[in-house]
């Protein structure tokens, strides 16, 4: 017995010191595996979860350390596991995205070490099933309907003809100096509607301002030349400034050619333009749409030409240099709004006011919600989530 | 091979900074390759890219219902014939009704939820001046600035000065932009003077 | 009907995609996919329109013997060698070493990037001539401009390295892009949310049809 | 002051020639600067130090030759980086070259000597799915389903088959992604279309136009980091320890930037020195 108990204890020794010195000791396994179906989601989908190995918490020694997970899987609780992806260190959660909805599955969490691993028990099966509704969304969804429909009452409202208001835009009243100081010294106005076609808001928008500027010419009786680069451009350009100039009462005034295209590619345009401003220098130089890196070019030669320039785009890129050597920019969302304000155009109007219910929001939020935080009383930020 | 291609290379990069000194027909001549040789890339890229693997493979593979994606490309090219151009805007309508939803919203969140949801910050940090300067400048900045955007009512009085307020936080971040791009047309000339002196003349390492 | 049609069209596949991103559950979802895959076939069909349009233009051009035709004749030109070795490289056509790769690398490349390596000497001309202090709020613009291109190089930490730690010119440009520059740019952006949301709105609901009528 | 009146009025020429001067002169010398590494490339360096080897990365270059002094440093010193780290990497491209310039950057790095040693195989260490049209679109496809996006890689191989793309069913399977962009599409669409609907963690280099709208995605965490233009991209070179060419071109942009700002200044004294002379 005494014997027994010697080699007994021979032969624990001899593991124990196998241990110390190769440390091929599998990490501990992961525990607490659960499965359930990914919320919020078409389907498709299952979310597995657990409790790090042991050996993957704090500071274990570098041979023992867990190295990353794999994740198994099968439809039987003691079948067969199929390996379904690896995952690294640290993770506790993995979404297999190879499930068919309906089916019970079962999963096992594998802790890998460096030559050996663990695996835990399986989990409770689980079924990948669609959901409905998107619960994550819901302030998303309660913001993009109150955005909405303000923008579809306030159209209505302006379409039934009710005054709605918006505040004056610096770079407008401009204008009328500009025109006017062209026809004193009987210059030429000219007026840039950016390179894009007729597909871009900003474009529109360029030669929305574009009817107000020719109104004022025509009163004036002041030279304007526009020169597109796009032929949809020029097309929508001249009836623009038919229409003013025959509301003005100067349709004689008038003439198909103050309208040209001159060619679709950018830096051909630019150039182009370039030689009309240092030919001609206008007294006046209309910027006034989307435009990219020529608006450096331009709005240097027309500035060099001492032209008085007034410059609007969306574009954030371009308007530094508008800004640095125009004399007056419409700034970014200014422009749209010179536009509605301008033509009075219901749905331009319209969405104005309802961006502006959506601005409203935004600055309530902003300012309510940091002063709560500030003083801890709630954090308000989840409704933005 | 390699020798010709670079002096080739070089010409044409010299004959786009011919236009530096004056409009020339060299320059002219740059140009119209680069709009040709520009296109054919694209048209390429797209068949080899786009149309064998999304298309072609897709018809091979029995899947035929992805016919209809073909029916709508050629709607589009259609618009080449002027009298039957008009079909051509069935396939647009396809296209800006894709943005359109998926603008709408990813725009409202991306660029308004979340942007909104950072700014509501504390404006107090304990024991970090920096940092709650920092938030009263990000608060007070986004605030004023889209107050600026606020076309309801007239900029008068504090509504008034709160616009001034954003306007100034709006050229500071144009000031850094311009900034920013002046970094990037010097970088993109860098290059090309690295190639003509480096790579081309080997005056350089 | 040619401008009902779209607008159906435009409205029916704008508003699934809106449905969709709310409600997750087939078959809305298979709607998203299959959308999503008819755009891509379409938006290549639109960059060959593109192509095919650039062509007839300078036909034309030619044809009509119009001023500058002979570089129309250098657009085919270049639209053609791309084309033909292109087709004849196969699927690979743009590994190393392939013919289409050296057309690349030798004439697309140098083109494209000298063609905006100019702006470099505009935005000298510029700064010279015309990037004025004008008013308070060019004033702003212009010194934070100068503090970040000054920041942004080594040669603004030899110009500031006597300043202590944290207030060089480095840490200043940091903290006007981290905090002031941040601000501003969220105002825009939140602004700019909003106008895409109005737009996509109104051209959903077929109250913006300029892509619909028109030619 | 007829002087400042004839100096303002000076021929651009003259400008252009000076700029073409400030940019190529200091080319021709080797001068070690300082180059200090901002927080935010900082913290993108530390972002990608806690990926464990063997963890994807994504990287998609959406960018074209235009913007190629920038942008292709930054792609060089990031294969670099991943290659030295066994980070495996899923080369894609929202822009038709993108994909090209990767292979362009992928010959320069593979080709050094300590990357050489490690033997990398296309289809186990790296993969090029190449470009496919639809702009933010394919990202939003993505998030359902790559091997759909992508149905073959750039030399027309089954993505399937690839061994890097198996179990790569979208972006819950890509530990982290990181973005080359030049503009539209980009890091903005990034953001929106992977993100914030897929919680994907994003890396970026930008032209340095581009990088001061993406600063309000940093501040919100949305972006892990981002390296501005040529600067950031000597500044990542710096932070894993390898100057390439972007820290070589650092003093002519230093050179170049210090000119810009001298004419400005210059323009704006003769200026109102002449303008106020006129005034009275």
């Amino acid at each position: 017995m005494v014997r027994f108990s010697f080699i007994f204890l021979f032969i624990l020794l001899l593991f124990s010191s196998a241990i110390g010195q190769e440390a091929t000791l599998p990490p501990a396994p992961s525990t607490d595996v659960m499965a359930k179906d990914t919320p919020n989601d078409a389907g498709g989908s299952i979310t597995i979860s657990w409790k790090k190995s042991p050996d993957d918490i704090g500071t274990v020694r570098e041979e023992n350390k867990v190295k990353g997970y794999e994740i198994l899987r099968s439809t039987e609780g003691k079948g067969e596991y199929e390996v379904l992806g690896k995952t690294t260190a640290g993770s506790e959660i993995y979404f297999d995205t190879h499930a068919h909805n309906g089916v019970p599955y079962y999963y096992k969490v594998r802790a890998l070490g460096i030559q050996s691993f663990s695996e835990s028990l399986p989990s409770a099966p689980a079924k990948a099933k669609a959901q409905w509704i998107d619960w994550r969304r819901k302030y998303t969804f309660l913001l993009a309907l109150i955005v909405a429909l303000s923008i579809v009452y306030f159209i209505n409202q302006a379409k039934s003809g009710k005054q709605l208001f918006i505040r004056k835009i610096a770079g407008l009243e401009a204008v009328e100096d500009a025109v006017g100081r062209a026809t004193e010294m009987g210059r030429k106005i000219f007026y840039i509607p950016g390179i894009s076609d007729m597909d871009s808001m900003q474009t529109i928008a360029g030669v929305t301002i574009l009817g107000q500027v020719a109104k004022k010419t025509a009163e004036y009786e002041a030279k304007l030349e526009v020169p597109t680069s796009r032929s949809l451009v020029m097309v929508s350009c001249r009836e623009t400034i038919k229409e003013a100039y025959s509301n003005a009462g100067r349709p004689d005034l008038y003439n198909e050619d103050m309208v040209y295209y001159l060619t679709d590619d950018q830096f051909g345009y630019t150039a182009a333009v370039d030689g009309l401003f240092v030919r001609e220098k206008p007294a006046a130089v209309f910027l006034q749409g989307q435009f990219y890196a020529e608006s450096l070019i331009l709005a240097e030669t027309g500035n060099y030409v001492g032209a008085i320039q007034i410059a609007g785009t969306a574009q954030p890129a371009q308007l530094p240099f508008f800004v640095a050597a125009c004399d007056y920019t419409l700034i970014g969302e200014e422009l749209f709004a010179a536009s509605a304000y301008l033509s009075r155009d219901p749905k331009l109007l319209g969405s104005l006011k309802g961006q502006d219910v959506g601005k409203f929001i935004f600055l309530f939020f902003i300012i309510v919600g940091s002063l709560f935080l500030t003083f801890g009383i709630y954090d308000l930020s989840f409704l933005f989530r | 091979m390699e020798t010709i291609g670079i002096w080739i290379a070089a010409l044409l990069t010299l004959g786009i900074f011919s236009f530096l000194y004056k409009d020339n027909p060299f320059y002219k001549f740059c140009e119209s390759l680069f709009v040709g040789v520009s296109a054919g890339y694209w048209f390429v890229t797209t068949f080899w890219q786009v149309f064998m693997p999304k298309l072609a493979d897709n018809l091979v593979a029995g899947r035929f219902y992805y016919i209809i994606g073909a029916i709508f490309g050629v709607m589009m090219l259609l618009r080449l014939i002027p009298k039957i151009g008009w079909i051509s805007r069935w396939s647009l309508a396809l296209v800006v009704g894709t943005t359109a939803g998926l603008y709408f919203t990813r725009y409202l969140v991306s660029n308004g939820m979340v942007q909104v949801q950072y700014t509501i910050i504390s404006l107090y940090v304990k024991g970090n001046l920096s940092q709650t300067i920092g938030n009263l400048v990000i608060v007070i900045g986004t605030f004023s600035g889209l107050i600026y955007f606020f076309f309801s009512k007239e900029h008068k009085g504090a509504f008034g000065g709160l616009a001034k307020l954003g306007i100034w936080f709006l050229m500071l971040s144009f000031g850094a932009s311009f900034g920013y791009t002046v970094m990037s047309r010097m970088s993109l000339l860098i290059g090309r003077m690295d190639f003509l002196l480096g790579t081309w003349l080997g005056l350089i390492r | 009907m040619r401008r009902e049609i779209p607008l159906a069209i435009t409205a029916i596949v704008g508003f699934a995609l809106i449905i969709v991103y709310f409600i997750p559950h087939p078959p809305f979802n298979a709607s998203k996919d299959f959308f999503e895959d008819l755009f891509f076939i379409i938006a290549a069909f639109a960059i060959w329109l593109g192509c095919l349009n650039l062509l007839k233009v300078n036909a034309d051009k030619v044809y009509l013997k119009k001023k500058g035709w002979p570089f129309s004749i250098v657009v085919w030109f270049g639209f053609f060698l791309m084309v033909i070795v292109g087709f004849w490289e196969g699927r690979g056509f743009m590994n190393p070493g392939t013919t289409f790769y050296y057309l690349y690398d030798k004439l697309y490349y140098p083109l494209n990037a000298t063609m905006f390596s100019i702006l470099a000497f505009f935005v000298a001309s510029a700064s010279y001539r015309a990037f004025r202090a004008r008013n308070k709020e060019a004033t702003i613009l212009l010194i934070a401009a100068l503090f970040v291109m000054l920041g942004r190089v080594p040669f603004g930490y030899y110009l500031s390295s006597w300043l202590p730690e944290g207030w060089r010119l480095g840490n200043i440009t940091d903290w006007i892009m981290d905090f002031p520059q941040t601000a501003a740019q969220r105002a825009i952006m939140i602004g700019i949310a909003l106008g895409i949301v109005s737009s996509s709105l109104r051209v959903l609901l077929g109250l913006e049809r300029t892509f619909a009528s028109g030619e | 002051m007829k002087f400042l009146e004839k100096l303002l009025a000076v021929d651009r020429r003259i400008i252009f020639l000076f700029i073409a001067i400030a940019v190529a002169l200091p080319l021709f010398f080797v001068v070690k600067l300082h180059i200090e590494v901002t927080p935010v490339v900082r913290n993108l360096h530390n972002a990608l130090e806690a990926l464990p080897p063997g963890s994807k990365v994504l990287v998609s270059l959406d960018y074209d030759p235009g913007s190629m002094p920038e942008l292709q440093p930054m792609a060089e010193s990031f294969f670099r980086y991943c290659f030295n780290r066994d980070l495996k990497v899923i080369i894609m491209g929202l822009w038709p070259n993108g994909p090209i310039q990767a292979n362009v950057a992928l010959e320069v790095v593979l080709k050094e000597p300590e990357i050489m040693k490690k033997n990398l195989k296309y289809g186990i260490d790296y993969v090029n799915l190449g470009y496919t049209a639809g702009n933010e679109v394919v990202i939003e496809r993505m998030g359902s389903d790559i091997p759909v996006t992508f149905p073959k890689d750039y030399s027309g191989n089954k993505t399937e088959d690839l061994p890097l793309m198996k179990g790569v069913m979208n972006f819950n399977n890509i530990d982290f992604v990181y973005n080359l962009s030049a503009g539209y599409p980009g890091t903005v669409e990034w953001v929106l279309f992977a993100v914030d609907p897929y919680k994907v963690k994003l890396g970026a280099g930008n032209t340095a136009v581009q990088a001061p709208q993406i600063y309000p995605y940093l501040n919100s965490g949305q972006l892990v980091g981002l390296l501005g233009g040529m600067k950031g991209g000597a500044e990542f070179e710096i932070a894993t320890g390898y100057p390439a060419k972007a820290v070589r071109y650092m003093f002519s942009q230093s050179v170049a930037h210090a000119v810009i700002c001298l004419f400005i200044l210059l323009g704006n004294f003769a200026y109102f020195a002449t303008r106020k002379k006129k005034g009275s």
